[in-house]
């Protein structure tokens, strides 16, 4: 079963690099999709038909393994080949350094034989997140880009690459989720880091191949912890099990995969790149920030979480998470590039999720599974409904959306449906938020519980100032056509579906995805949610959901009769215009606040970055040092 | 680049009674560009000189503006004896000093309320306002109008003040000036308005001077210049030096005004002192013949009264340059990098009367 | 009394008067007159306003305000004149930029005379005004009621 | 009484450069007023330093073109823009200039002399 | 500089609150005004000589005297109480009184006639 | 049974507490302003008036957000006062919010989107205190639930002085009340016309003024939780306390100026951080 998953994609990556023909590939992206889609839902019936136990695989695999060494070196062939055309010089290093870190680990050290591969309730929450959000992602992208292609004539088509890319990097992360040797997970994690990078230089502008590059030394730079964690595995422990990481809870490994994992989720230091990948078209950006890229570095700090509890890399990872959380939504204030706003949320949210990774117990990981969910479907659905805004409007700046309610209805709805996802109660991140927060205190972390009270005020700030904006009824200067393709919309549509019923489904939700996986990870069970926090949502929900619906009937029977808006008493009659002061018209314009003296980037990346990069400093060395916590 | 919003700050507006004007241009808060616009009041009063004589257009100068009305009475008045050549009776010229002094009393507390409700401190604007009602008091009892005087006309005033009103008016003085002690303070000290005030629509010396500032407004920023130093009427036998401040922003505009109020008292209580016996008018006859440039000193600083007289009883040409004529263009250089919120505010610190400016 | 009379709120504005009466409609609010003992609020806005006091004149510029301002009140209002510019022009009829008193534009409901009008002048022209308001109110609800 | 006023009469050519000189000498622009008078308009420019106030004054006859000094005083931009709306003198170059609107009266030019 | 200090104004404020309101109770109380105020123009209609100064001094025009039938009218809802009739008349018979013109919904003025034989006679006419 | 009384009390009542509150609140202003002030039921005319004037809006989905505004709010409250979890109070309470910001912006009108703006900001000044005011009572008492809250032996203000009285100065964001009445304010002194409120007419004024009646008792129940305890007589203390509370919002509010938005944003987030965090940290290492 398992070699499908990972086959199929890599497979049909393959043929794209064949088929040139539009249509034909179209079809196929369907069918693949479809076919990884169902692909996932057999594996999982079967597995759940199992008796939903541990599955571990492939204790042997010496030809695997010997691929993998080969996959190894190519990809650093890549990486140096592409360094050089390019010049750049710390790729070069730092790939090269890893990878014979890697191979002397390979050639040299005695471990332990175990399986190679796992399957656990975690694995299979990735599955669902990879194969549907991931799939539904490939299926937009069919229409979006050609709506792409159209808009920017100056970028040359190469589409089968880009769709042989993403169908790689699914591969790749079903490989990645479902592999349990550290080896074979870091395969697995250099193909996600190239892959990407190879994305987000996809237009080949110069820009583009600069934050490609920057994109690629960050990830090669948790590349290299990772690899340095598998040295320190083999030597020290012997073993190269992801669950022996855990079990031994050995700090100095836990802080080099960490280190791994913190990259990848573009944590502070390192969030530089996550922000420069936005040059790339907005499937890209859907794929590598919603539902894949980040998510294996936040995988991989759930899965080690458990060993996380109450030790230094634990207070680092955390800190780390807590400050992100906050500084990355400071920054998020003064965007007013649709994509930008979404790419500092990401950071920011993934900042949460790392945070209660961090802190290791069981509430924590539960609300970080949690938000990772949500955080994985309303983020997949906003950047491909930005994208396809983009693509009807010309423009992505959350100031052109001015008033989308009443130019693209339907894209302003799933977009507000996203939004509303992101942080309104009682939509999920909150409820989540709540038992964060409850952990954090339980945990006696006060800068954590800081973080999430400023944090959780400066993130309500920008969301709402950007529903406010969509939903306003201001009448446009312009009527747009809506050039969304059926293929998107069903994406969308898809997203908000699963949105929503995550959202009424909740508890159950709760009970029989996340609670197992928390139970399995820390080996017994214990309700976090209570019984009555349950009822409370059932309310909130009725409440968010029942009550508009209902004051919009109530107050469509009342008749109101329509004036001008207030204008000083100049409004020129249409609600646009007013009188200036030279006697003429002028076109009334509001725009948001962004706030761009106060929380700038310019102010504040730097800060931040050097703060985030001291408490990583520092904290490694005290690892390092052998400091007892 | 963040799109700007721009949108129409009045005319209809609460801030400000007056139907002013501002085509703002905004980021975020931050006003980035202000183009003032006038004319919601424009009444076109200038030409009346045509219709109605000499002698009778003391009435409408003194309906150009409610607040410095006694004001534009003696400054019309005066540049038309300037033309007549009339040499007014010292009593008048007195009183006039008195009424105008008073009229500055009520221009700057009206103006110390207005501020205090720009800031949104209703309970200061209220108690501004109170203690202004007994100047107005004094003005209906020696007058008969709250507003409008009607007290100046060519050659002298019309009414006089006996000494139990002089006598009153000491003591009102007194009264309003214990009054507004602890308003002062607040005005001066607290820290809600000082984070309001301090900083705020700064105009630096020169920029003062080349933007033509007048008034409160020019002398805030380090300007020693006060028309009343002339000597014009009475004031050449009275002690006065002009109230100055160096830090040329809001709170120094309002620093300058609370000096200048009790400059007001000392002025009048002087006055009061000085004041001889004797006529208070003296007949006129004959027609303006002649031109005269005529500045005198209202709350809001310099305004400048130009008279042309063709021998026959309807004048070639009435003019006012009021102060508030002056103080737009710096008013518009200090609002720009000011915030949304200050806009009230720095319109205010210019103490702008529309009314005045059109005409 | 009805519902409109016991918290009727002001919307001031000035057409293009001397500020006399300007500051004297101000003044009923101040301590002395303190016109919110009858409930009245002055609102900025005319969306919440019931009476609708404009001091001074009409002129081309103002004309347009004065009649956005009053389409946007919400029924029943009443128009309350006040001072001898915003009643007939006053001294200023003859200018060339006045076109007369308030009721060139709009309906005028209480003509509040005086140069400038008093405070008492003005609570007694809101008092009228009450009445009127009334009377707007209760024509308001009668072809309602038929209706049903 | 009061002292007497200091105009000093000029003409067109010397406008300009007595106006950068004022500039020059930090004079403040203190007013401008336009007279209707026989034939054209009479401008008054008047200047104070200290407590001295000058003013210059020319007569622009009919269509003459007067040059704005928006350029060396910006203050002067709303007695310029009222000269010319309300007298029509034609000035030019304001900045800004409002077109005839700053007002925006029925009449046009009420202040000139009508024939 | 003095320093800064917050709540400057609570005492007053505090104090204030058990002062008595400084607000007059006008509407139920008759306002008292001082001697000179001018309110409205009253004529003692007898004195009248129909010499018309009082309406060519008038600012507003409020002022129309008929010589012919001896009306002497004024429009209360157009005098600005500037009181120059009553200086400019030869007979001294205006004259300026205290108390308003009462606000109304119509503008109304007021017409004299000069009495022929028996006392002044007074009417009241809208327009 | 005990709860379903407060809620409907709370749903019942509370209105008219507000407006009482409200009718309180004006007269003391006058007072200290030496005006005479109107009525006591003066609120009450008012929303009267409001409900019996014609309806004129600029679109039609104001009317309808109000009302969810208002709704939202009251099942806020009914949450308080049925004992449930403070925290999911306060976040309903912010959800509640943003219906009244969508409410506001919902056209294109400079003023109320300016409200709006502001109002944004002014919730992100006091979110964060507000979370750490629901972790202070966490932490006292051992729960999130307001019905183990009020059952302690003591009262929770001895634990959090500081978050009460960071809590009294956020509060005033919420009250309306002077330095921070930034995004609409009360009565004749507005900021910027009626910022928020411009235009909302009628009805829908009326329908926003109850809902701010409806969150001042739900903003003074939890002051209320403050002082409670176990014992009867603490009830009573709490509502005296409660009073003296709201007198002292309007004594601010009549002794200091609005402030700017920046001196609002970092006072409160300063008053966080020094009031808030310190407490919670102290406790935290107490506990
Ligand atoms: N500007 C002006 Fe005046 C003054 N002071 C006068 O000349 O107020 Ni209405
Ligand atoms: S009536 Fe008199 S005081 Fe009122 S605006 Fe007109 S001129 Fe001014
Ligand atoms: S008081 Fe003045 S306005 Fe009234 S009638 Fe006499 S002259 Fe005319
Ligand atoms: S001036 Fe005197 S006497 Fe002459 S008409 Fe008028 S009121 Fe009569």
């Amino acid at each position: 079963m398992i070699p499908f998953l990972i086959g199929i994609p890599a497979v049909l990556a393959v043929v794209f690099q064949i088929v040139r023909n539009e249509k034909i590939r179209g079809y196929i992206v369907y069918a693949g999709a479809g076919a990884i889609m169902a692909m996932t839902v057999v594996f999982i019936a079967d597995w759940i038909g199992g008796g939903a136990k541990t599955w571990m695989f492939y204790p042997r695999t010496e030809t695997i393994d010997h691929l993998m060494t080969a996959g190894d070196i190519f990809l650093m062939c890549l990486i140096v080949w592409l360094s050089v055309r390019y010049k750049r010089v710390l790729p070069m290093i730092l790939s090269i350094l890893q990878t014979v870190l890697v191979l002397y680990v390979e050639f040299t050290a005695e471990v332990t034989e175990g399986p190679h591969m796992m399957v656990d309730w975690l694995t299979i929450l990735m599955c669902i997140i990879i194969a549907f959000i991931g799939g539904f992602i490939c299926i937009y992208t069919v229409g979006y880009m050609k709506g792409y292609h159209q808009h920017h004539k100056d970028v040359k088509d190469r589409q089968p690459f880009f769709f042989s890319m993403l169908f790689l990097f699914l591969a790749a992360m079903f490989g990645l989720v479902l592999s349990q040797n550290l080896i074979w997970i870091y395969f697995f994690w250099e193909i996600t880091s190239v892959i990407s990078f190879l994305m987000i230089g996809y237009t080949r502008a110069e820009e583009a191949v600069g934050n490609s590059f920057c994109a690629l030394w960050m990830n090669l730079l948790g590349g290299l912890g990772f690899a340095i964690a598998i040295v320190l595995m083999a030597l020290g422990q012997e073993s190269l099990q992801l669950t022996e990481v855990v079990s031994t809870g050995a700090l100095l490994p836990l802080m080099c995969l960490s280190l791994a994992g913190l990259t990848k989720s573009a944590q502070l230091p390192f969030s530089t790149w996550l922000l420069g990948a936005m040059v790339a078209p907005t499937p890209s950006s859907a794929l590598l920030h919603s539902a894949t890229m980040v998510k294996a570095g936040v995988y991989l700090l759930i899965r080690i979480s458990p060993a996380l509890s109450g030790n230094l890399v634990g207070l680092i990872v955390s800190s780390i998470g807590g400050l992100t959380f906050i500084m990355a939504s400071m920054m998020a204030i003064a965007q007013n590039d649709a994509k930008k706003v979404l790419a500092f949320s990401t950071i920011s949210n993934l900042g949460l999720i790392v945070a209660c990774s961090g802190i290791g117990v069981e509430e924590t990981v539960w609300a970080a599974i949690f938000l990772m969910m949500f955080h994985a479907v309303s983020k997949s659905m906003l950047f491909q409904s930005v994208g396809a805004t983009e693509n009807t409007l010309g423009s992505r700046d959350i100031e052109d959306m001015h008033g989308l309610i009443i130019r693209v209805p339907r894209l302003a709805y799933i977009m507000g449906i996203g939004i509303a996802g992101m942080y309104l109660a009682p939509f999920g991140m909150l409820i989540s938020k709540w038992v964060a927060l409850k952990a954090f205190v339980d945990s006696g972390n006060v800068v954590l519980v800081l973080c999430i009270a400023y944090g959780s005020a400066t993130t309500m700030f920008y969301w709402t100032k950007w529903l406010s904006k969509l939903l306003c009824r201001h009448i446009p200067r312009d009527t747009v056509k809506d050039v969304t393709r059926k293929d998107e919309y069903l994406s969308m549509l898809f997203h908000a579906c699963v949105m929503l019923l995550m959202c009424l489904l909740l508890p159950l939700v709760a009970r029989w995805l996340v609670n197992p996986i928390v139970r399995q990870l820390f080996g017994n069970s214990k309700d976090v949610l209570s019984m009555s926090v349950l009822a409370t949502m059932a309310i909130m929900l009725v409440s968010i959901f029942v009550v508009p619906v209902a004051m919009f009937f109530i107050s469509r029977r009342s008749h109101t009769e329509l004036v001008p808006i207030y204008m000083n008493g100049i409004n020129e009659g249409d609600n646009r215009f007013f009188t200036n002061s030279y006697g003429e018209k002028e076109h009334l314009y509001l725009s948001n606040w962004y706030l761009r003296f106060e929380f700038g980037r310019r102010h504040l990346r730097i800060p931040s970055i050097i703060i985030a990069a001291a408490v990583l400093v520092i904290g490694i060395c005290l690892v390092i040092g052998g400091v007892s916590w | 680049m963040a799109k700007r919003s721009i949108v129409p700050f009045g005319p209809q507006h609460p801030v400000l009674p007056e139907p002013i004007h501002l085509d703002l241009v905004l980021e975020d808060e931050t006003v980035v560009g202000a183009v003032p616009s006038i004319g919601y009041v424009h009444r076109g009063l200038e030409t009346l000189v045509k219709k109605k004589d000499f002698k009778q257009y003391v009435y409408i100068a003194e309906r150009i503006c409610g607040i410095c009305s006694c004001g534009h009475g003696l400054g019309y008045c005066m540049a038309v004896e300037n033309v007549m050549g009339i040499d007014v009776p010292e009593r008048a010229q007195y009183l006039r000093v008195i009424w105008v002094e008073m009229s500055r009393i009520h221009s700057h507390l009206l103006w110390l309320g207005l501020l205090a409700d720009a800031l949104g401190f209703e309970s200061l604007f209220m108690e501004s306002w109170r203690v202004r009602e007994k100047i107005l008091d004094m003005f209906d009892e020696t007058t008969g109008g709250r507003i409008i005087h009607s007290v100046n006309q060519v050659g002298g005033v019309q009414k006089d003040m006996d000494s139990s009103m002089l006598k009153h008016l000491l003591e009102t003085i007194k009264d309003i000036e214990r009054d507004i002690k602890p308003l002062v303070d607040t005005f001066l000290k607290d820290y809600t308005v000082q984070s309001r005030l301090k900083g705020t629509g700064i105009l630096k010396k020169d920029d003062a001077i080349l933007l033509g500032a007048v008034g409160p407004m020019l002398r805030a920023s380090g300007v020693e210049y006060d028309v009343r130093m002339l000597g014009y009427g009475a004031y050449k036998n009275l002690s006065m030096e002009p109230v100055t401040c160096t830090d040329g922003d809001s709170y120094g505009r309002c620093v300058v005004r609370i000096k200048e109020l009790f400059q007001s008292f000392d002025l009048i209580r002087e006055a009061i002192g000085k004041i001889p016996e004797g006529d208070i008018h003296v007949p006129v006859k004959g027609n303006p013949s002649g031109e005269y440039f005529l500045r005198i000193e209202q709350p809001r600083g310099e305004a400048i009264y130009y008279v042309k007289g063709n021998g026959t009883k309807f004048l070639d040409r009435f003019r006012l340059r009021t102060p508030t004529t002056s103080n737009i263009p710096p008013l518009v250089e200090t609002l720009k990098g000011c915030q949304l919120a200050d806009v009230p505010v720095l319109i205010l610190t210019i103490d702008p009367c529309i009314s005045c400016t059109e005409r | 009394m009805g519902k409109v009379s016991k918290s009727p709120w002001l919307l001031h504005y000035d057409a293009s008067s001397c500020n006399g009466c300007d500051i004297e409609v101000l003044d009923c609010l101040t301590p002395k007159y303190d016109i919110e003992r009858f409930g009245i609020i002055n609102t900025g806005d005319p969306f919440q306003a019931d009476i609708l006091l404009i001091t001074g004149g009409v002129n081309s510029q103002t004309e347009r305000v004065v009649k956005q301002l009053y389409s946007q009140m919400p029924e029943p209002k009443v128009v309350v004149a006040v001072g001898i510019c915003a009643c007939t022009g006053g001294v200023f009829k003859e200018c060339y930029n006045i076109r007369g008193g308030i009721d060139t534009v709009i309906p005028v409901d209480v003509y509040v005379p005086g140069c400038a009008a008093r405070p008492e002048a003005i609570i007694d022209g809101v008092v009228k005004a009450l009445a009127v308001l009334d009377e707007k109110q209760a024509v308001m609800k009668t072809p309602e009621e038929k209706e049903r | 009484m009061e002292e007497k006023n200091d105009i000093r009469e000029i003409n067109a050519r010397q406008f300009f450069p007595a106006i950068v000189k004022m500039r020059t000498e930090k004079w403040r622009l203190v007013q401008i007023c336009a007279t209707s008078v026989e034939g054209g308009c009479e401008m008054s420019y008047s200047f104070c330093r200290g407590y001295d106030m000058r003013t210059y004054r020319f007569v622009a006859y009919g269509d003459e073109e007067v040059a704005s000094i928006t350029q060396i005083y910006p203050c002067a931009f709303l007695q310029e823009n009222e000269a010319k709306e309300l007298f029509g003198v034609n000035i030019t170059h304001i900045k800004p200039d409002y077109k005839d609107k700053l007002y925006r009266i029925e009449e046009e030019t009420p202040f000139k002399e009508k024939e | 500089m003095d320093k800064i200090r917050a709540f400057t104004l609570a005492g007053r404020m505090l104090k204030n609150l058990f002062r008595r309101p400084a607000t007059t109770q006008y509407p139920f109380e008759p306002a008292d005004y001082p001697e000179r105020m001018r309110g409205h123009v009253r004529i003692e209609i007898g004195d009248c000589i129909s010499c018309g100064l009082c309406m060519r001094s008038c600012p507003s025009g409020a002022i129309v005297v008929d010589r012919k039938a001896g009306t002497w009218t004024i429009d209360r809802f157009d005098c600005v109480q500037c009181g120059s009739c009553v200086t400019a008349c030869p007979k001294k018979c205006l004259f300026m009184e205290k108390g308003y013109t009462e606000p109304d919904g119509v503008k109304k003025s007021e017409t004299f006639v000069k009495p022929q034989e028996e006392p002044a006679g007074k009417t009241k006419k809208t327009g | 049974m005990v709860k379903v009384i407060f809620v409907l009390a709370y749903l019942i009542f509370a209105p008219f507490v507000g407006a009482l509150l409200d009718g309180v609140d004006r007269i003391i202003s006058a007072r200290m302003q030496r005006r005479k002030g109107p009525k006591l039921l003066q609120p009450f005319y008012d929303l009267g008036k409001l409900f019996s004037k014609e309806r004129i809006g600029v679109n039609n989905v104001q009317l309808f957000l109000n009302m969810s505004y208002l709704v939202i709010l009251m099942i806020a409250g009914s949450m308080l006062f049925a004992g449930a979890d403070l925290l999911m109070v306060l976040f309903i309470l912010s959800t509640a919010d943003m219906f009244l910001i969508m409410a506001a912006s919902s056209d294109s009108s400079p003023y109320s989107n300016m409200g709006s703006s502001r109002e944004m900001l002014q919730m992100m000044a006091y979110e964060p205190l507000t979370l750490l005011v629901a972790v202070g009572f966490y932490l006292t008492t051992g729960s999130f639930l307001v019905s183990d809250i009020i059952r302690e032996d003591i009262s929770a203000v001895l634990w959090m002085p500081g978050l009460l009285a960071g809590f009294m100065f956020t509060t005033a964001i919420k009250f309306r009340k002077s330095p921070f009445d930034l995004s609409t304010s009360h009565h004749a002194h507005q900021e910027m016309v009626k910022g928020l409120t411009t235009e909302m007419s009628g009805t829908t004024l009326a329908i926003m003024n109850i809902a701010e009646y409806y969150e001042m008792v739900l903003l003074l129940g939890i002051f209320f939780l403050f002082f409670v305890n176990s014992t009867w007589w603490s009830w009573i203390v709490a509502l005296l306390l409660c009073a003296v509370i709201f007198f002292l919002e309007t004594l601010w509010d009549n002794v200091s100026a609005r402030v700017k938005w920046k001196t609002l944003l970092y006072s409160c987030w300063v008053v966080t951080l020094v009031a808030g965090g310190v407490n919670i940290l102290i406790l935290m290492l107490d506990k």
